[in-house]
């Protein structure tokens, strides 16, 4: 292995990591300031294609066993659920309920059904992104 | 400054519409992206500059109206999952036609 | 009892019930069960005689869609009941003759089906007193009659005649449809019998006259008028019993019916009276002159029938002046319609047996060409003398019925020569002279059918018959004939029976009874009438002997001139012409199909714009510009249209991120930043895509006029630009009412966030960005599938 | 709460997600996918009995009162619509799993379907606009993946068209938002009902209708109809039946919402020019229909005619010729379905698309051609078909407003498609009988019975139609009065 690309996958690895603190910042600040799902499934979809960059794709993939149009799938079943939920207790469709709970320690916990919301959000995009990307680039 | 925006707007229109009208599909699917930066800004300037602010608790300035925000934003994402789709369809067009003129696309028969 | 409305179901319960009797029954001749249709329809039918003969009428309904006013009204009269039993009645003689002439190799299961349907569909047709249903009856005979036609479809042939039938038949529906909507649109109902009530509004409406045409014009195509005869002909590819049954006997008579139906809300008008006559006259004449001229003996008699069905058509025409308010002495004219239901119960009394009898020479000599039949009379006794009385009968010889039907067609045609009405005082010398000139080709061509058939020499190349045709074959023939020697010894027991009833329920809103009592009698003394027909049959004769000379006069209308082939270089024509255009303007280029898009945007938006001055500007409420969105602005703009003019790929891709990139920097002026965020990430993403798919495909070809300049497409650019821009402006300057966002300001109380774009996003509107979820996902799913789904060497092959 | 009319849209989605995950097991997949559609179809039902009971339904979602959030909107024509959608869809996708193919089976293609079919569905409920552009996109985008779906040569070049004209549409259509919002400022369909009514239609108003206009007709083909022969030439037949079954529909509920809902103002500037786009489309679409001997540009061309027609409905706006048009648009989903599975059916066991080299394939296939038959006569409008009861009570419409022209063009369009559709069965299953008894391809019957219960289904609309009669003179006085569509929406 050269000393340039132990260089270079060094720094990945510690850019991933400042990204993917930043993606779930962004994810959670979006209550209150810029940022939300959308964005932060972008931010973190980025930091997956740096490494597929610094390392090849198939270490990466080996390291990260997941079938990304399944995450897609998944993130839209999330999204959709949320709202299914409100069915199942009787309000409109997508009503959105914030649920406190007060653990020991943690101290006050919001669960809010618009976190779900955003997760799936967040996972499509990032399925989406690394989806295409992956395919285009296998492919080409 | 609306007028200006829309103005802009205008130009981009007029980009796209020329390089759509063009045989060839990446300069087909470059008009394509602007007009939809176009339409963006046109929705944002509709809306107007004096709309209420986006942060609570933000102070100055214009802003865009926060619907018209909204709206464009989910345009924007649903114009990127298009634009990816079309992307990758012309590029396997190109593989497969070894084409990139579109008129002599047009002409090739099949079976 | 059952009901007129559940009777006309019985033959479609028949029809259906075919295939199973067909397997079950496979020994007998299928034709066998199907008679039993016709035979106790007619039996059914017939009980209603003394009751309508007393003038009454049965009427019933069953409900079909009763929302629209669509439901199976019947009504059963006089006229219906003529028609019924023609068609109950000939309808069994001809199945009966069917059985022998069809065997069990053909495909007797579609032909009954067929045959069924029409049955059917014609019982409908003169029974139902609802437009819309009577509409429907009417296609159904179209279609079986299609049907019928092409039942050889191997045969090229039967499938242009069946073609021809039917885009005919169907044509003169639809027209006639559109009378019926109209007469809905100015009276309300679509019961006939309503109309005829309400008559008195219906003639002062502006829609009176197109409805009349269009009715008329179903009537003319149905009925093988002229100029729409030219199905008939074509059509004689029909089995013979069809021939004899919907072609001779029923379905063309529908024409007739509907026509003596709407007489009592159209007659007395002028345009009525001059087309039913007028073209029936030159139906008469035009199809007498081109029956002489045929060589098949079935389009003869396909000829001879548009004749016949013209005179009969003339007749109603001529019959319909009655009902005209202004007319003192109306109820003479009745007689016309009179003959004319006379001469219609004849017709298919003669014609038919006509039609059998050719059917039987065809059937034992494989051929039906004059010019290679005769002789046969030694062999084919029984065939020779039905022909003889169906030729004579047609010719208006004594004493068979035709005659008696031919002298009171010339009584009316005389009478109505008279007149001092609808300008009758210069035209109506006409009328008789048509009518005999038309009457002497009919002579003509009835000795031919007889003469060159039965009597002279056969070709050699033929096989001589040994013997008669088979018995069974020929009792449906021999009964027509019985009754056309019959009807002429006793023609008022029809007369007082069933067209007595038939001429009442014609006229009941015009006259009392006693002026339609009208008697048949043989002898009318040394009248015009009798010197008329003395004329036909010695200048006919002549004619007749002369026959080679007068086909000299065929020379002036030569085949490639006729209406049949006018019709069929129109049909071609119409494929060519239409392929020629669309293919102008369908080409296959995306390009052109966008500035269709284009033009239209500019036309109608424009267009509209400007026409009704929509066009405002003001901007004295515009936010202020900052310097730096002047700066953006002028960058945005220099680098579109560098983008026009830029040759290589990738400094292309560069600098339509890079606007991307420049729009953003506006959302982040105008504190959006989570719309800057969101921009900038997918601008990053779609350009890195635009890369990977593009950088390593091979560059663009360097040639250097890859992108010519073309003034046209910046025409086009232009205008929608400007357009665009004109109506964004107007808006701008004409805002109606405050946007609805201030509610969202609320967002914290409501919501709970203090990021309102979000909450929009993630609550107000969170099923938008639900299906902007789907949206994506389904993209990158189809991104997958578009890579993966390749067709390799080998791979199981997938549908196209 | 009414959170049953979003079932037919979350219904569609959760299936299609779901069949990702199983996307390896095309049997499961088949199951599912049936299930899920009847279940889809059962719901419409229900709803459309709710509505007749109850009147219009709606439903916020999130609880945001209109016209603050997005609503659901479920009237007689928009359900009536679903559910037609919903049955084509079982029978298609019937069709498919015995034609499609596995490989194109394990690559999506089922949850293709129901996530175009969720799009359909929303297109119809959604009482909001931008979201009807969501929902718009939700659908083409499944579209482009169907239409694209194989990746043959044809399907490639054809769908660049149609994708490249559909993304423009879309384009348009969000600026053409970006203007009505600028101008009315708001988005919830009845909010903007009342907002024009209130203001009334100006002429920038009517100037931004048009843009609609176009938007709607490039997707429902009237006018801007040119992509849609190549487009719809190319996909698989179980996909092209799907697609002129539905999607040029959804176009026209569309228009029809729009141009009764919104701007109805001015019926002298837009109906009139509806009038004539409807005039142009039908002559269009006619000579188009006779021009070619290829059957899938004749099928497609029909699809053409059939807009034309639907749309002088609009154009003519009386109570009798809009419930002509929603019968008619029912009766097009139903017998464009079975035209195109029909001649698809030809080509397959046939190997050209041509006419004029197949001939007497009766003899083979009695079933296939007496099918075809009655498709003829029933998209001619020979009653007691589907076709029937539309056709007259549009021709009534017209005839009672004195619109003769348009009313001769619907009617003589008519016998183009008959002509159009005869030609093919004279020379494709009557003459000479080509292939022997031994020598013919086999025709599965899963092909041939969604045919079968398609023609059943024309049969029964024909003879049956007083059986939807309340609901469709429901949905076109709903049409006619906006007034009860925005009072159910906003009021309730």
């Amino acid at each position: 292995m050269k000393i340039n690309e132990v260089i270079l996958q060094s720094i990945a690895k510690l850019v991933v990591f400042i990204i993917l603190t930043l993606a779930l910042y962004l994810f959670f600040s979006g209550h209150n300031a810029p940022g939300g799902g959308f964005i932060a499934g972008l931010v973190l979809a980025s930091a997956i294609i740096l490494l597929f960059l610094a390392f090849d794709m198939e270490t990466v993939l080996k390291g990260i066993p997941l079938d990304f149009k399944m995450i897609a799938a998944l993130g839209v079943f999330l999204a959709v659920s949320t709202g299914v939920g409100s069915i199942l207790f009787d309000v409109p469709f997508l009503t959105h309920t914030i649920v406190a709970y007060d653990l020991p320690l943690l101290g006050m916990i919001e669960l809010s059904t618009v976190t779900l919301f955003e997760a799936g959000v967040a996972l499509t995009v990032v399925g989406v992104v690394i989806t295409i990307i992956l395919t285009i680039s296998e492919d080409v | 400054m609306e007028t200006l925006i829309i103005i802009l707007a205008g130009i981009l229109v007029t980009v796209s519409t020329y390089l759509m009208l063009s045989k060839n599909l990446i300069r087909i699917i470059l008009g394509m992206s602007l007009l939809t930066h176009a339409s963006h800004l046109l929705l944002m300037a509709m809306g107007g500059f004096k709309g209420n602010v986006p942060i609570i608790g933000d102070q100055a300035g214009e802003f865009i109206d926060a619907l018209p925000q909204a709206l464009i934003l989910t345009s924007i994402v649903i114009s990127f999952g298009v634009t990816s789709f079309i992307l990758v369809l012309a590029y396997r067009n190109y593989e497969t036609f070894k084409i990139d003129n579109l008129d002599k696309l047009w002409g090739i028969k099949d079976e | 009892m059952i009901t007129v409305s559940y009777a006309i179901f019985f033959p479609f319960i028949v029809a259906a019930l075919i295939p199973i009797l067909y397997k079950r029954l496979s020994k007998l001749h299928i034709g066998w069960i199907v008679m039993t249709v016709p035979a106790l329809l007619f039996i059914y039918l017939a009980r209603y005689i003394p009751h309508i003969t007393n003038g009454k009428t049965v009427t019933n309904t069953v409900y079909w869609i009763p929302s629209y006013d669509l439901n199976l009204t019947t009504h059963l009269d006089g006229l219906s009941l003529i028609f019924g039993l023609i068609i109950t009645g000939i309808g069994t003689l001809v199945v009966l003759y069917s059985i022998y002439y069809l065997s069990k190799e053909e495909s007797l299961k579609h032909f009954y089906i067929y045959l069924l349907l029409f049955m059917g569909g014609m019982l409908g047709v003169v029974f139902v007193d609802h437009m819309m249903l009577f509409y429907l009856f009417w296609e159904v005979t179209s279609i079986s009659s299609f049907l019928l036609i092409a039942f050889w479809y191997q045969r090229k042939g039967s499938r242009y005649g069946a073609k021809k039938a039917l885009l005919i038949t169907i044509s003169g529906g639809l027209a006639m449809l559109i009378g019926f909507l109209m007469i809905h649109a100015s009276t309300g109902t679509f019961s006939i019998r309503e109309v005829i009530v309400n008559v008195g509004i219906f003639r002062e409406h502006q829609l009176f006259i197109p409805a009349m045409i269009m009715i008329l014009l179903g009537a003319f195509t149905k009925s093988a008028q002229f100029p729409f005869h030219i199905w008939l002909p074509s059509a004689m590819e029909a089995p013979t019993p069809i021939s004899a049954y919907l072609h001779s006997a029923t379905m063309v008579k529908a024409g007739i019916y509907l026509v003596a139906r709407f007489s009592p809300i159209f007659g007395g008008d002028l345009v009525w009276f001059w087309l039913v006559s007028g073209i029936g006259l030159l139906t008469l004449l035009w199809g007498a002159f081109c029956a002489i001229r045929q060589t098949d003996l079935k389009a003869l008699l396909a000829y001879s029938t548009v004749s016949q069905l013209g005179l009969i058509m003339s007749l109603f025409g001529v019959g319909s002046i009655s009902f005209n308010q202004e007319l003192i002495s109306a109820a003479l004219y009745t007689q016309a319609i009179f003959a004319g239901l006379f001469h219609l119960i004849n017709h298919s009394t003669f014609k038919g047996a006509l039609f059998m009898v050719v059917g039987i020479v065809d059937y034992q000599l494989g051929t039906r060409d004059i010019r290679r039949l005769g002789g046969l009379m030694s062999f084919m006794p029984i065939s020779f003398t039905v022909a003889l009385i169906g030729s004579f009968s047609m010719a208006g010889l004594p004493p068979f019925n035709g005659f008696l039907s031919k002298e009171m067609f010339f009584t009316a045609m005389l009478k109505i020569s008279e007149l001092d009405l609808f300008s009758l005082d210069t035209w109506g010398i006409l009328f008789p002279v048509i009518a005999w000139i038309a009457s002497v080709f009919t002579f003509v061509y009835s000795l031919i059918i007889v003469i060159k058939t039965f009597l002279g020499e056969q070709s050699e190349s033929l096989d001589k018959p040994t013997h008669e045709a088979p018995k069974g074959m020929l009792v449906a023939p021999v009964i027509l004939a019985l009754f056309v020697v019959g009807i002429f010894f006793f023609p008022n027991i029809v007369g007082d029976y069933l067209i007595y009833p038939a001429m009442l329920s014609i006229f009941s809103s015009v006259f009392a009874g006693e002026h339609l009592t009208h008697t048949i009698s043989a002898w009318h003394g040394f009248n015009t009438e009798l010197f008329m027909t003395i004329g036909i049959v010695i200048l006919g004769t002549v004619i007749f002997l002369l026959l080679r000379y007068f086909k000299y006069v065929y020379k002036l209308f030569p085949e490639k001139w006729s209406f049949d082939a006018l019709f069929h270089h129109g049909l071609e024509g119409l494929e060519r012409i239409s392929n020629k255009i669309t293919s102008f303007y369908m080409t296959g280029n995306l390009k052109h199909y966008l500035s269709y898009i284009y033009l239209s945007i500019v036309i109608f938006i424009g267009g509209n714009l400007v026409y009704r001055g929509a066009f405002t500007f003001n901007f004295t409420d515009d936010a202020n510009i900052h310097l730096f969105s002047w700066f953006l602005v002028a960058v945005i703009i220099v680098a579109a249209v560098m983008l026009i003019f830029v040759k290589k790929r990738l400094p292309a891709i560069l600098l339509n991120g890079f606007i991307g990139y420049s729009v953003s920097m506006f959302y982040v002026l105008f504190r959006a930043p989570d719309l800057a965020l969101t921009q900038i990430v997918v601008e990053t993403a779609s350009t890195a895509l635009f890369l990977l798919c593009f950088y390593f495909l091979s560059e663009w070809k360097q040639d250097k006029k890859a992108f010519p300049f073309s003034i046209k497409n910046l025409i086009i650019s232009v205008s929608v630009g400007v357009t665009v821009v004109l109506v964004a402006l107007s808006v701008k300057s004409e805002k109606l009412f405050e946007t609805i966002s201030t509610y969202y300001e609320n967002a914290l109380e409501l919501a709970g966030s203090r990021n309102i774009v979000n909450t929009i996003l993630g609550d107000f509107r969170a099923f938008d960005t639900m299906l902007e979820v789907v949206v994506l996902c389904i993209a990158g799913l189809g991104v997958y599938s578009l890579v993966k789904i390749r067709k390799r060497k080998g791979a199981e092959n997938l549908e196209d | 709460m009414n959170n049953i009319i979003v079932l037919p849209l979350v219904i569609p989605i959760l299936t299609g997600i779901l069949l990702v995950f199983l996307h390896r097991h095309v049997k499961t997949q088949r199951w599912i996918s049936i299930i899920a559609t009847i279940l889809n179809i059962v719901i419409s039902f229900i709803i459309l009995q709710k509505i007749h009971v109850e009147g219009i339904l709606k439903l916020d979602f999130g609880g945001w009162a209109a016209p603050y959030g997005i609503t659901f909107v479920a009237d007689s024509f928009a359900v009536l619509l679903v559910l037609t959608a919903n049955f084509v869809t079982a029978l298609c996708l019937i069709y498919a799993m015995f034609s499609i193919g596995e490989k194109r089976e394990k690559l999506f293609f089922y949850p293709f379907v129901h996530l175009l079919v969720a799009g359909v569905n929303g297109s119809f409920l959604t009482g909001d606009l931008f979201n009807l552009f969501v929902c718009f996109e939700v659908m083409l985008l499944a579209s482009y993946a169907l239409i694209t779906h194989g990746g043959t040569r044809i399907q490639l070049r054809e769908s660049i068209k149609y994708i490249v004209i559909n993304v423009l549409s879309s384009s348009l259509f969000v600026i053409a938002i970006a203007y009505l919002y600028g101008s009315i400022g708001t988005l919830n369909l009845a909010h903007l009902s009342a907002r024009i009514a209130e203001s009334g239609q100006t002429p920038l108003l009517t100037a931004i209708s048009l843009l609609f206009l176009i938007v709607f007709s490039i997707k429902s083909g009237l006018l801007l109809y040119q992509w849609l022969p190549g487009s719809y030439s190319a996909p698989p037949t179980a996909i092209a039946a799907l697609f002129g079954a539905l999607l040029t529909k959804v176009g026209v509920y569309a228009l029809f919402r729009t141009f009764s809902l919104l701007f109805y103002h001015e019926p002298a500037v837009t109906h009139n020019l509806i009038g004539i786009m409807a005039a142009i489309t039908l002559i269009g679409g006619s000579i188009g229909a006779i021009a070619y001997k290829n059957i899938r540009h004749i099928v497609a061309y029909n699809v053409v005619i059939a807009i034309g027609f639907i749309l002088i409905g609009l154009a003519v706006s009386t109570q009798s010729a809009i419930e002509g048009s929603i019968y008619y648009l029912i009766h097009d989903m139903i017998i464009k379905a079975l035209l195109f599975l029909l001649a698809g059916t030809m080509i397959t066991l046939t190997r050209t698309s041509r006419f004029d080299q197949v001939s007497g394939l009766i003899r083979n296939y009695p079933v296939l051609g007496w099918l075809f038959f009655i498709a003829m006569l029933s998209l001619t409008g020979i009653p007691p078909f589907s076709g029937f009861i539309g056709k007259i009570l549009v021709g009534y419409g017209a005839v009672e407003t004195g619109h003769f022209l348009l009313l001769a063009l619907g009617f003589i369009s008519s016998l183009f498609v008959l002509y159009s559709l005869l030609r093919i069965f004279m020379n494709s299953f009557w003459g000479e009988t080509m292939i022997s008894e031994d020598q013919e391809a086999p025709l599965k019957k899963g092909l041939i019975i969604p045919c079968l219960i398609l023609a059943l289904a024309t049969i029964a609309l024909g003879v049956g139609a007083e059986s939807i009669a309340t609901y469709v003179s429901d949905a076109a006085n709903t049409l006619l009065n906006p007034d009860i569509y925005i009072d159910a929406v906003l009021n309730k």
